[in-house]
């Protein structure tokens, strides 16, 4: 399935790009990490540290964990500093 | 009873102007941007289109439930705000003083850490670091 | 810094207007005469010149020491206040915002107990009860 | 000695009036209320039950043991119902 992957923050800067389309059969959010850490050392940068890395789904907060079948837009970012 | 987005500033009597009518309390909470002792000349707050918005909305209207609100606002700015400028505002209307307070305090700290805004500092010299989530923030979220 | 006694109203947008410059959070506190379901038309509020005016800069020195604020503002009304209208407000202004939560808090805390207000309830038909203190505004300051 | 004594809300309407020069001879705030109270029935009414009753010596907050020596005004009112 295909999936549109956003970033925000410091991990768009180290990606280099605010968004991308991806091909995956990821089961769930850690399975599309360890696909997107090994597409370039940009994307391993960006993900090496997973607990600096928070994670929606469909503008949802969600976890790890969660199972990506039905989502059609995850989003990575750093711990949130609004307010 | 609103939640906004928006990078055009605000006038914090402006809007409240009408807020509350028939409340017993009002409480607001609003945010500038500090200085740091003349090390930041502005902030540049990033933020999610789409996921914002319902995150705000879905916070306020937690409050308003948990707390027995008869209005709730909130609103957030993004974008390059210099040095004294508001950054977000809430304001919560209630009967008495505790529950317009508590709600106040409660979506603060659920917009701290849980609404997705990314501040980062702009110095004399150009855009410096991203800041960084505080752990306080964090464990503030455990009280509610 | 101050504290003001009066009987003309007030503006909260107006009363913040270069309210806290330099600060990173202001809290404000307003409380607004509730029509008690129709009951009420007004209240009429009673005070003790001379004390109330001490009674309020203390309470705020104190809270500005005690939470370290950059600045703080106290007004409450007396005389007859109609259903809808401000009778008192507090805001203060600190670097973060749990200290100008706080501070609001201690502030409101210790007005409505041990400043010399005393409020009466005004009906459709005249002068009503006085109104009476609640056991929760004492308790409230044995948090502190 | 002569003190300034103070009425306010119901104790003032009680007592029918707001303020009145007091001579005494009471060493606290006690011993001044057992001499209003012997005044008539108004001040007795007001001053009958000292939960109900809070006390000011010079416009600052006392309570009914403080001494009243060196004190110019003393006021008797209600707990207070501000903000």
């Amino acid at each position: 399935m295909a999936v549109d992957v956003l970033y925000f923050a410091w991990l768009r800067e180290r990606i280099g790009q605010p968004r991308e389309r991806i091909e995956t059969r990821a089961a769930t959010v850690r399975d599309l990490v360890a696909e997107l850490v090994a597409l370039d050392e940009w994307h391993a940068a960006a993900l090496s540290d997973l607990a600096a890395v928070r994670v929606a789904l469909d503008q949802e907060l969600a976890d790890l964990d969660a199972p990506l079948a039905g989502v059609r837009e995850v989003a990575f970012f750093p711990p949130m500093t609004g307010g | 009873m609103s939640a906004r987005v928006q990078s055009e500033s605000f006038d914090l009597g402006a809007e409240l102007s009408g807020f509350g009518a028939g409340a017993g309390a009002i409480v607001t909470f609003s945010g500038l941007v500090r200085d740091e002792g003349g090390r930041l000349v502005a902030l540049e707050i990033e933020h999610y289109p789409g996921m914002t918005e319902k995150a705000l909305a879905a916070y306020g209207a937690e409050a308003a439930q948990r707390f027995g609100l008869s209005d709730w606002r909130v609103i957030h700015r993004h974008g390059r705000l210099a040095v004294g400028e508001p950054i977000m505002m809430v304001a919560t209307a209630a009967r008495h003083r505790q529950a317009a307070f508590a709600a106040a305090e409660y979506l603060m700290d659920w917009l701290k850490s849980r609404a997705p805004f990314w501040k980062r500092e702009i110095g004399p010299g150009g855009a410096g670091a991203w800041v960084e989530a505080r752990s306080e923030d964090e464990d503030a979220l455990s009280r509610w």
